[in-house]
This record gives structure tokens, C-alpha cells and sequence, in this order.
């Protein structure tokens, strides 16, 4: 066990600092795209996409990857740019599509040229992908697809979506399903905000009647949807993003404690808050050690087993933890309304805190809710048997 | 011995809901979720009911009833998540019926008891301050300070304030250097704003100090009714949604998973009932307990409320999180709940303060 | 509501009261036996039993039976002796038997004379009564029996058993259960002490070897065993005696926190422990005065609703929460052995919190573990649909 | 950058498991459980491994080894449940190492390498007083007073012992004065004396004051792992019962009831691995954080170990409440986890005290 960076590792660092001081910041109205692209001919950003597809080409290397993200992090520096185009559809395409869609789609994508958003979830599908609506129909050269998507972030201001679609009505449920490109800037294309409880539009609604495109605008073979969409990236995960989130909400946490007044005096000296903090920084502290652990293995190129399918419970629970103890220390400030913070962002009044406490359920609800994750746990994690409802839908 | 509603008590509750379930079911709070206008239609169709005077002498043209008569009203208010003054109202009328003059109470009491005239309660101040001990806004005659959290001021026509020494005074709507912000509170049933004075005219009700603790533990015990109401309708939708979503071919109510978790919120809502009975009962018939079981029961079932509207929002997935979602409405009125006349924490250690087995 | 008796139930007070100064205490080895005699004579023992059996004949008054147990509990005075014969099997057979099983047996169980055991659970069935395997057979005038019972208190003492036995094996698994009474004092019947956690004996392992019993020793018919086990008496449940006991858990808390130091001063004064202590009586206090609830709802022979179904999770939860707060409490004595303290007893020191931590385990897991509650809750409770395995299992 | 274990540390790990496989397999230690008696077979075991003195220098018959060394040995000590005196033995060590002589390392060190004499701590008082700054035991040359629940006390030859002022004296067996009364523990796989001095000749140990505390922190740090492994343990056995167990006609794993349960379980178990290891390894490489996170991994991991034993308890259902079912053991081996050298309340409090978001 060694926590320190070996020679190679720490010259590798330095290269990256000096890399940084020469480059950023820089002036102009193209600073941000012109820094992009020069860090990614240094090999920094984009490290697992080929050069032709606009990336740097580099050898998996975790470890690299932290310090590109810890000193990039250091000087503010632009990073790859956030958004679901970058993370979730250029990935999938390097994996499973065909030749022109890479060429076609992945370098405006990674430079932030083309918006994407995701189209999985339905009304009424949630969680259970086997009873997607949204039908597909091949007439003649085009796909002409029918029907409605929600929670789809960014809708509005996306070029392309991708997303799962019913084609093959007659195949068994999980089956029947293909992954498409479609146009978003297309008559037949209705894109509706959806507000959430926090009173912010932060989602959408998309609704598509009569929506067209290519016949070749599918990712993978027809009724291969679902696999498609599971294609993740395990080139160079970030283990340690949110155990660092956490504990800045911890250190957010204690700040609030040292403002607030408790039975006479700050909170922070009140030995029950102090209690709770000290319980929630067990957890922090078990989450960060335990990113250094995935980090690590993911460095070695080992599994870390059981962990990887626990982290996003763990960061729910513990959110809701730091959640509930802000609003004991908001005192009657817990009754205003939300701001609009969002997660990640460090809350500084009492309004961001509601937002967080608000925020904290909709983490619960995105992605899976708990229960699903949970039986995740259970059976992919510990090998328990599938439960007799669950058998029966997967026929 | 006789530990039940009475059948006038049920019969009382019965007729708000169907009121309630007529004039402002949940798609027509929503609409008036984007308002902040008083509804002054709904408000008069309570009043023709006689709930501003539930608890009013009869002699000031009330009805005479007693705490708990309010309290089983603000159960059923809590329930359908009735928006308006009622809190407020019942409690300023409440002030001015212990702490009042004959005079004070002729002059406010029959308008209060007929709804014509709207009044609220400010004692709330900076910094998280509810007690009548701690309160520090102070004038004879005339006020020139701030009170926080003042709920449906601006339609109130009379303001009961709290003042240094725990004393009340009445501020009439149009008084001098009266200011009146709105806050921007997540429950839009029950708006709240900050009152400002500036040297503005304010008459004392004489029996006020010996009055506001006990309109704070009224407050308290209406407050647990009203979160009771309220953890159980979100129970119910839970449970109705339960029953009625489907998901990989069954209802999702047939999974053990969320089974158990509607059934450890069941377990966190019906026992309740009986607590804020008593902590409402109690406030007329036994004093000696009534200060700590109000503490009590604001404290354990506000908080169980503002749990209960977390779990609703995870019972029901993505659609709980959305506005358009009913569970919303009730999850921010677990927030005024559990924030007005102060937390959860500060009741606890007042009960424990109270407490016989602490001393 | 009003929550004084009124005049003539405080009449009624009295003249118990008048009854317990003339009888209690009294003299005499026989002291016990000749008091419930006259108790019984009196009306204030065995209301709901005939005299014939042994009863006291009175119409049910729940009202009547709670002023009785306060005032003999004030005076000290025996009361109904505890027990599972007179709870349980003497009211199964007033309901099910025969008019000379009734004679035979539920006198002398009444006064204590006749002690039983009860044989439901089984090594491997738990809370799953259709997989009961213990087997009886007819053969000529008598069944023999054949198996393993478990969890059975008192066993060791115990003149009967009543029990529950596999007798129509073709039959649906709930309907070929009848249930026997068996003579415990005859050979093959071996009783093994079962030693719970916490080194204590309080329960027994019972063996059964062509056990023998007559043929006309079953209470309702073949098959009908699993109901009759059912039979429940509601005559005048004591719906606050639960309360009363985590009322006083509360109490002995409260005591402990004050002997104990904690930060350098009495833990009654920290801010954590009376958090903890305050949120602990809220419960309380909905516990007791759910019980007034239901006491009332019984008195006017209404049904007190869903509340039945919950008190025993409930209590179970309240007393999980008193024993974690007292192991905090006892710093280090938390890692002492169980005193032999049942819950019930009050406990006086720390082993007695031991003990008590440990039995509120074994309170979650007899008579149905928490999760079947929970089920019971939700399905009966809340009218939630059956899961598929249980339906399966119903068949 | 590579926070890992080494694969001689998981060797030693898979060893010592074998060992404890053969040697004491649960039903071995039910036996034992049954008698008071030093495993003398079992310590010479251990002691064959080296494991008595893996972290004492070479120069004095040690491995030389680091803390997360007997950490990650500690973790396959509490998976199996280990009896004996390692945890004391190892402690005491370390305090001689640390603050003794040369002359005293030299004449104690290499017998407790060995294992061939067997050493423990003794730095509990009556209050539940464990913290060095505390200690009340005074006498210079000689003591008289008492120590509390101090391990293995009956089996050692030295006894490491805390004195006023934070200082450390050893006293040897059989020296005059000493009496050894067992305590009535619930966990009998580590007997836990009070131990009483009478005018006892003690040999202070010159830089004791120093060494008391990273003493005590090194404890910490190994209580985390036992109690990591025997978390894990438990809920290795409950997934194998529910794997096992059938009931309504399939196993019991099925139900999302229990399958939820054991997710939590598993929630509460595997992400505390990197927090133990983080612990032990700041002793020797991270001496800022050391007394911090060695207070917080034993806070949070013991803690979270007591729970999963409540919880496997409820997820074996009646048999998990018996004495005969394995689970007992690892619940009070939770027991002593948690109250032994402070419980989570007192070292929460301390990192709080030590927390650079405190300040």
C-alpha cells in the first residue's frame, strides 16, 4: 500500500502542470475550444477515442487519469465538456456503431458542436425497460416512430436524441427493442419542460408523432436496444468524484453548524449535531477510501467486485443523512422553498439546502430507484435467487 | 372513560372533507398553487360552516367548542391540504379570547367568529425565535421592529404580535409603518410573509403573557393535527398507487419491497391519532400536561410527516418528484409543519425540560 | 371524550377496591388458590368463562376488565396466573370443543392445576405453518405421533400439550393439520432445553416417539387444526398493558442517564441522549394512547381498525430503540454477559440491559418474524395484493 | 498510488484463514465457549506463523512488519472468530516497542515475538475511563488500585499498564499484590479480567507518555478490522441461510423482503474494507491523520458491526436467537468490538474534537 505516486507517475504530473501554466488560462472568445483542442493533441482529454475520431488516443491508465482530473481540477482548466453527448453516446458509438456513424457523429460530439439528449425513459415504464411504447416502423427507407419520452434533461436545447425504441413488436419483450438516432430539429418532434418538485423545469417531455429517420440511424442490430444501451465505459472511471462531493457537503454541513445557534450556542458545540456529523463522516471517510480502493483496481486492471454496484445506494443514503441534518440546523428556515441548486453544486444559503434536500429524492428516483438497486445488490451482488415476478417478466 | 371522536366531532370532519373534496380537490390546488391571491370563496364556504368561530365564545358569536374540536377540523384541513388563514385565524382568535379585554373581545371577537374579518398570529422573529420568553420586539403603543414567518398576512385584518416579556399586542391591517413581504416558502397552501413596523400603532391585549404560551401550545397541538391529516393522505396515495401501477406484469403493491415500506409508514402514521387527540384534549381538560404533550406531539408526528412525504416521493418513483404529482403538495406542507412555531429538536428538549422522569 | 370513568363504573371501582381490602392479603399456603376463588365468585376473575368451568360468567365489559387489572395491580393482588393454558388453550376450547373436553380440561387449567405447553413451531417452519411435518396417525382408537416440535416454553413442566400435527397427509397443506392435546408425561415424549443467546434455557426442543394420545383428543375436526390454532379471544383484550411496559422502559432509561456520565457530566443533561430520549417517548406516548383508543373502540364494540395489526411491530421497533440507547448508555459495561432479566422484569442494572437488548431480538423473532407483520400489514392492513409466492404456497 | 493490500499481506490473510478453518471452525469454538481455558494449541499456532510478532523489530525476534500488517490479520481473526489473546498480546508489544528501554525490549521483546510469553493492556478504568489523558492509576515502583476489563489477563506473563500522568508501567505474573477476578462477558472468545494491584511492583516504562496514545490508536485501528471481518462474516452466513432456507415453498432469498434487507446489510459491510486499511496504514504513514481516522473507522466499523448482528439475528429468524446457531459468537464478538477502548459515542466525539472542519 503506497498513497504517494510513484517517480513516473509524479514527472507524468508535472508534465501535465506545465502543460496547464503554458495554456491556461488563455484570452479570446475560442479560449475554451482552442485550449480543448490543444489538450487533447497533449493526450489529456478524450484519452480513449482514436485521433481520427477527434480523441487522444492513449493507453487505459487510471492513475494518469486521476492527476489529469486532479490538476486540471487544481487550475480550473475546461475539462470534457459535461453532457450526455460526451459521456453516454460517443462511448456507445465507438463501441457498437458502424464506421460513418463514428465518423459522422463522435468528433462534433466530443467538442461540444452537437447537443444530445437520452429518450429510455416512458411514462409508466420507470424502471422496467421491457414495457417501452414507443413503436418504430420501417416505411420504406425511414424509421417512423410514434410515442413519448420523459425525464429527458436538455430536450430543448438538443440537436440529436438517442433512444430505445419498440420495432420488433412480435419479439419477446426485452427483445424488441432497437436504439436509434433521431433529429430533434424536425417537425413531429414536441418538447414539453417538465417541472419538478423544486418548481424548476429541469426535464422534459418529448413527445414524437410521426418523427423520421435514416433507415441506418439505428446503433447494433434490430431488437438489440437494450444491450446497446447498457454499453458503459470502464476505460478510466472516476472512483473518487463522489466521495470528494461528499465530502465537501460534510465540510458544507459543519460550516452551516458553526452559523447556527442550538440551545444557546453554535450548533457545532451542541453534542448531538456533533453526533451526527462525526456518523455521517464515518460514511464519507468509507466512501473516499473506498474510491482509492476502486481506483486502484481499476489501475491494476482487477475487479473490484461488489463495490461498483453499491457506490450509487451508499451516495444516496448518505446524501439523505446530509440532507436531513440540514434541515434540522435550518431551523425556520426549513420551511422555505427550494432555490435552484442542484447536487454538486456546494450549497451556500438556506434555499440551496432545501434544494438539496429536495434533490436528495430525485437522486433516489433517477437512474433506478433504490429498490431496484437493491435487488441489484442482492442477486447480481450476493447471488441471491431473482424473485418469482421478476423470473416470470424476463420470459 | 371515553377515548373517541364524539359523533358531532366526526360528523364535523365528514363535512369539511366533502367541502374540501368539492371546492378544492388536488387539481384545483394546483391551479391555485400559481396564485398568490386569497381565495376568498373558499374561505367563506369554511366560514359558513362555522370553523373561524369553532372555538370562539359563544358570546362573542363562536361556536363555543373546544381545542380538540379545532384540532379534528385541522386533521381533516390537513388532509385534503385546505389552502388558506385557517392556522393563523384560529389562533389570533384564540389570543384575543384569553388575553383580551370584554372590550377587546367585543370589539374583534364577532367578525373574527363569522370569517368577515381575517386574522393571523406574528411570533416568529429572527434567528428561529418562537417563544413567548425569547421574543424581543418591544413598544408601548407603538411597534417599530420585524416578526418572521407570519402566515396569510397579507390578508389579515388583525395581527396578533408577540412582544418583549412574552406580551401580545394587535396590529389592525392599514396601520402606519406596517409592511408586509412575502416569503418564498415552498408550501403556496399556506403563504408566510415578514411583517416590518415603523413606529406602528399597536393596542396590548392585558391578559396577553398569561395567553401566549398557551395559544404556542394550541399551536403545537393543531399543527400535530394537521401533519396527522396529512402523513395519512399520503399514505393513502402511496397505497392507492400501489395498487394500481403495474410494472414487469404485476401490480407494483405485490412487491415485498415497497410492501414492507408502505407498511413501516403505516406504523409511522395510525398510531398517531391518539397522541394528537390527547395533546389537543388536553389543552382544555388537563393543564398540568398540556404544555408537554403539545411539545410532544408537534415534535414526533411533524416529524414522522416530513418522512413520510420523503418515502411517498421514492413510493411513487420518478412521476413523486415531478410538480405536477400530487404527493408535492403535501411534502411542502410536512415542511411548514414541521418548521412553524419550531423544529422537531427544540420541542424534544422542551418536553425532556417538562419532563418528570428528567427531573 | 372524556377520559374519567363515570359514576357508576366509578361505583363499580369502589367496589373492588372494598373486595381487595377485605381479601388481600390474606394468610395460609393456600393464600393464592382461596383468593382467586373468591375473586372468582366475586366476578372479577375468568369474566368471560362460565361458572360451570371455573368462570366468573360476566358479560364482556373492556371498560370493567381495565379497572379491574388497575386495581388489582395497585393492590398487589394475584390476578388470572399467566401462562399459556388459560390464555390460550382454555379459551381455543370454550370456543371449538366438546362439551366433555370442556369439563375435563379447562377448570383445572383455570386454577392453575393442569399446566400445558404448546406445540406449534418446528425445526424448519417458522412462521410457514403448511410446512408442518409432524405426523399422527389413527391407529385403532388412538393417534400416534411422530416428530419434532421447538420453541416450546415450558415444556419441561408442562402436563399437556397442545399442539398441531400433520394428520391428512393427501390433503392441501393447510387443511390435513389437526389439533391434538397429548399427555407430556409418558414415554416418548423427550424434552431437550433449548438455550437462547443469551445462555439461559427458556425454551425447549420436544421430540416426539410414537407418542400416543386418544382418538377423541382433537379439538374440531380432522383438518381443521391450522383454524382452531386461530381462535382468539377478544372478550376484554388488555389493549394498554403494552404501552405501560415501554412506558416504564422509558422511565428506567431516564434513571440510567442520570447515574451514568457522559462528556463529564450526568447523560441526562446532553443534548444527544435527550434528543434520543425525547423522540423514544414520542413513541411512547402514541403507543399509550393508541391503546385508550383501542380500549374505548373495544368498550363500544367497535372495530379499532388497522392499529390491531401494528402494536406488536410497533412495540417491537419502540423496544429495539430503548435497547440501542442503553447500550450507548453503558459504556463499558455494553460488553458484559446477559443478566437472566426478561423483558417484563424491569431491568436494574446493567447486565439486566443486556439482557433486555438481547431479548428484544427474540421478541422480533417469535411468533412471526417482522417481515410476515409487515406482510400482514400490508395485505390485510392495506389491502395490497398478495405476492406470487405466497399465492403459489396458498394453493 | 496503489492502496491495495501487497500479495504477502493476502497471503498472510489466506493463511491464517486456513489455519483458523482447521484449527477452529465454528463448531471447535462452540466447545470452547464452554471452558475458561487458554487455547495453548491454538496460540502455538499462531505463534508458528509468526503472528505474535509480526509488527515487533527484527532485532528483537519480530517480522518487523507495519500496523496495517496486524490489521489485515486482525480482519481474518474477526471473520473467524479467533479465540485468544492476540489483541492484547500485539497491543502490548507495540507499547514496549514504542516506549520501553532498550534494556526492556531486549528482555521482554523476543519471548513475546515467540509467543512464548504471552502479554496484554491494561488501560481500562472503573467509569468506562479508556483515554491515557484520563488514567488515575498512580504509583512509582509500586501500584495499588485497579484496572478494568483487561483481555486475557489470567494468560499473561506481562501486563502493559496505564498510569496517571498517561504513562505506562508493565507488571509482571505473579507479582505481589496482583488479583485477577474474570468478568461475566458475553463474548467468551476474549475473557476480559478486572485486575487489582495491592502495593505491585511495576517497571515504568520511560517513554510510556508518548507511547500510550498511538497505543490506543493502534487498538482502534485493529478493533476496525476485527470488526470489519466479522461484519462480514455475518452477513456471509445470513446470504448462505437465505440461499439455503425455504419456506412458502421456495428459499427465503427470494422474497425482496429479506433480499432488500441483506443489500442493506451488505451496504453496512464491504465499503468499511478501505476504511480500515486507510486507518492502520496512516499509524505508520500518515502520522496527521492517525488519531483521527483511527477514532472514526473504529467508531463507524464497530457500530455498523453491532447493527449487523441485530440484523443477522432477524434474518436467521427463531434459530438465530439460539445459542447453538453461530451467530451468537460474532454478536457478542460485536459486543466487545464496540465497548472495548471506548464506544462510538466517546470516539465520535474525539474526532469531532480532532476534525479540521471543527475548528
Amino acid at each position: 500500500m503506497d498513497l504517494t505516486y510513484d517517480s513516473e507517475l509524479e514527472s507524468f504530473r508535472d508534465e501535465v502542470r506545465s502543460f496547464l501554466e503554458e495554456n491556461w488560462p488563455r484570452q479570446g472568445d475560442d479560449a475554451v475550444q482552442a485550449f480543448r483542442q490543444r489538450a487533447i493533441e497533449a493526450g489529456y482529454l478524450y484519452r480513449h477515442f482514436p485521433r481520427k475520431y477527434g480523441g487522444s488516443e492513449q493507453e487505459a491508465h487510471p492513475l494518469k487519469g486521476q492527476i489529469i482530473r486532479e490538476e486540471f481540477g487544481r487550475a480550473r482548466a475546461p475539462s470534457e465538456p459535461l453532457g450526455i453527448g460526451p459521456s453516454m453516446l460517443a462511448p456507445t458509438l465507438l463501441e457498437r456503431g458502424t464506421e460513418w456513424q463514428k465518423e459522422k457523429f463522435i468528433p462534433r460530439t466530443l467538442t461540444g458542436e452537437l447537443i444530445w439528449c437520452q429518450g429510455y425513459s416512458e411514462p409508466g415504464s420507470g424502471s422496467d425497460l421491457a414495457s417501452l411504447r414507443t413503436k418504430g416502423e420501417l416505411v420504406g427507407d425511414e424509421w417512423v416512430i410514434n410515442g413519448q419520452k420523459v425525464w429527458t434533461s436538455g430536450a430543448h436545447l438538443a440537436d440529436y436524441m438517442f433512444c430505445l425504441v419498440r420495432t420488433e413488436p412480435d419479439a419477446p419483450k426485452h427483445k424488441g427493442i432497437s436504439y436509434l438516432l433521431i433529429d430533434m430539429k424536425q417537425p413531429g418532434v414536441e418538447v414539453r419542460p417538465l417541472r419538478t418538485m423544486t418548481g424548476t423545469a429541469d426535464f422534459n417531455e418529448v413527445f414524437l408523432n410521426d418523427v423520421r429517420t435514416p433507415r441506418d440511424w439505428i446503433v447494433g442490430e434490430r431488437g438489440e436496444g437494450w444491450l446497446v444501451s447498457r454499453t458503459t465505459l470502464k476505460h478510466e472511471r472516476n472512483s473518487i468524484g463522489g466521495a470528494r462531493r461528499t465530502e465537501e457537503s460534510l465540510n458544507s454541513l459543519a460550516r452551516l453548524a458553526k452559523k447556527t445557534m442550538r440551545n444557546g450556542r453554535p450548533a457545532i458545540e451542541d453534542p448531538e449535531i456533533r453526533q451526527r456529523l462525526a456518523t455521517i463522516e464515518g460514511y464519507v471517510q468509507a466512501h473516499k477510501y473506498s474510491g482509492f480502493r476502486q481506483l486502484t483496481k481499476d489501475a491494476k486492471g482487477e475487479s473490484p467486485g461488489i463495490i461498483t454496484l453499491m457506490m450509487k445506494l451508499f451516495s444516496t443514503n448518505l446524501q439523505h443523512e446530509v440532507s436531513k441534518l440540514s434541515l434540522d440546523l435550518l431551523g425556520a428556515d426549513g420551511m422555505l422553498s427550494a432555490g435552484d441548486a442542484h447536487l454538486g453544486k456546494p450549497a451556500s444559503d438556506a434555499q440551496s439546502w432545501i434544494g438539496a434536500y429536495m434533490y436528495s429524492l430525485g437522486i433516489a428516483v433517477a437512474g433506478g430507484t433504490a429498490n431496484i438497486q437493491r435487488n441489484v445488490i442482492g442477486e447480481r451482488g450476493l447471488g441471491l435467487p431473482r424473485d418469482a415476478a421478476a423470473k416470470r417478466s424476463a420470459k | 372513560m371515553n377515548f373517541d371522536l364524539t359523533e358531532e366531532q366526526r360528523m364535523l370532519q365528514e363535512t369539511v372533507g366533502q367541502l374540501a373534496e368539492r371546492q378544492c380537490p388536488p387539481t384545483e390546488i394546483h391551479k391555485r398553487l400559481e396564485s398568490d391571491e386569497h381565495d376568498a370563496a373558499l374561505w367563506s364556504s369554511l366560514s359558513g360552516l362555522g370553523l373561524p368561530g369553532l372555538a370562539i365564545d359563544a358570546a362573542h358569536g363562536g361556536a363555543g367548542l373546544e381545542i380538540l374540536d379545532l384540532a379534528v377540523v385541522s386533521e381533516t384541513l390537513g388532509y385534503h391540504a385546505v389552502p388558506g388563514p385557517f392556522l393563523g385565524h384560529v389562533l389570533a382568535a384564540h389570543a384575543i379570547g384569553l388575553g383580551g379585554s370584554e372590550e377587546q373581545k367585543k370589539s374583534w371577537l364577532p367578525a373574527l367568529a363569522s370569517g368577515e374579518r381575517i386574522a393571523t398570529i406574528a411570533f416568529g422573529e429572527a434567528g428561529s425565535v418562537w417563544d413567548p420568553e425569547h421574543w424581543s420586539l418591544s413598544g408601548s403603543g407603538s411597534l417599530t421592529g420585524e416578526k418572521t414567518f407570519v402566515p396569510s398576512a397579507a390578508d389579515a385584518d388583525l395581527i396578533v404580535v408577540g412582544l418583549t416579556g412574552g406580551q401580545l399586542g394587535v396590529v389592525e391591517k392599514g396601520a402606519s409603518g406596517l409592511a408586509i413581504e412575502p416569503v418564498d416558502c415552498a408550501d403556496l397552501t399556506r403563504r408566510v410573509f415578514h411583517v416590518s413596523f415603523d413606529d406602528t400603532p399597536c393596542e396590548t391585549l392585558p391578559g396577553g403573557a398569561a395567553a401566549a404560551p398557551a395559544v404556542r401550545d394550541v399551536g403545537l397541538s393543531l399543527l400535530a393535527a394537521d401533519a396527522f391529516g396529512g402523513s395519512h393522505r399520503l399514505l393513502d396515495m402511496c397505497v392507492e398507487y400501489a395498487k394500481t401501477r403495474e410494472q414487469f406484469g404485476v401490480t407494483i403493491g405485490s412487491f415485498q419491497g415497497l410492501k414492507h415500506q408502505l407498511a413501516n409508514m403505516a406504523l409511522d402514521v395510525e398510531p398517531n391519532r391518539g397522541l394528537y387527540w390527547f395533546a389537543a384534549y388536553a389543552q382544555d381538560h388537563a393543564p398540568e400536561e398540556a404544555q408537554r404533550m403539545a411539545a410532544i406531539a408537534k415534535a414526533h408526528i411533524t416529524d414522522r410527516y416530513m418522512q413520510i412525504g420523503r418515502d411517498s416521493v421514492e413510493a411513487h418513483g420518478g412521476i413523486g418528484f415531478t410538480w405536477e404529482c400530487d404527493v408535492q403538495i403535501w411534502f411542502k406542507r410536512a415542511m411548514f409543519d414541521r418548521a412553524f412555531l419550531g423544529t422537531p429538536s427544540e420541542h424534544r428538549e422542551r418536553a425532556v425540560q417538562l419532563a418528570p422522569w428528567a427531573a
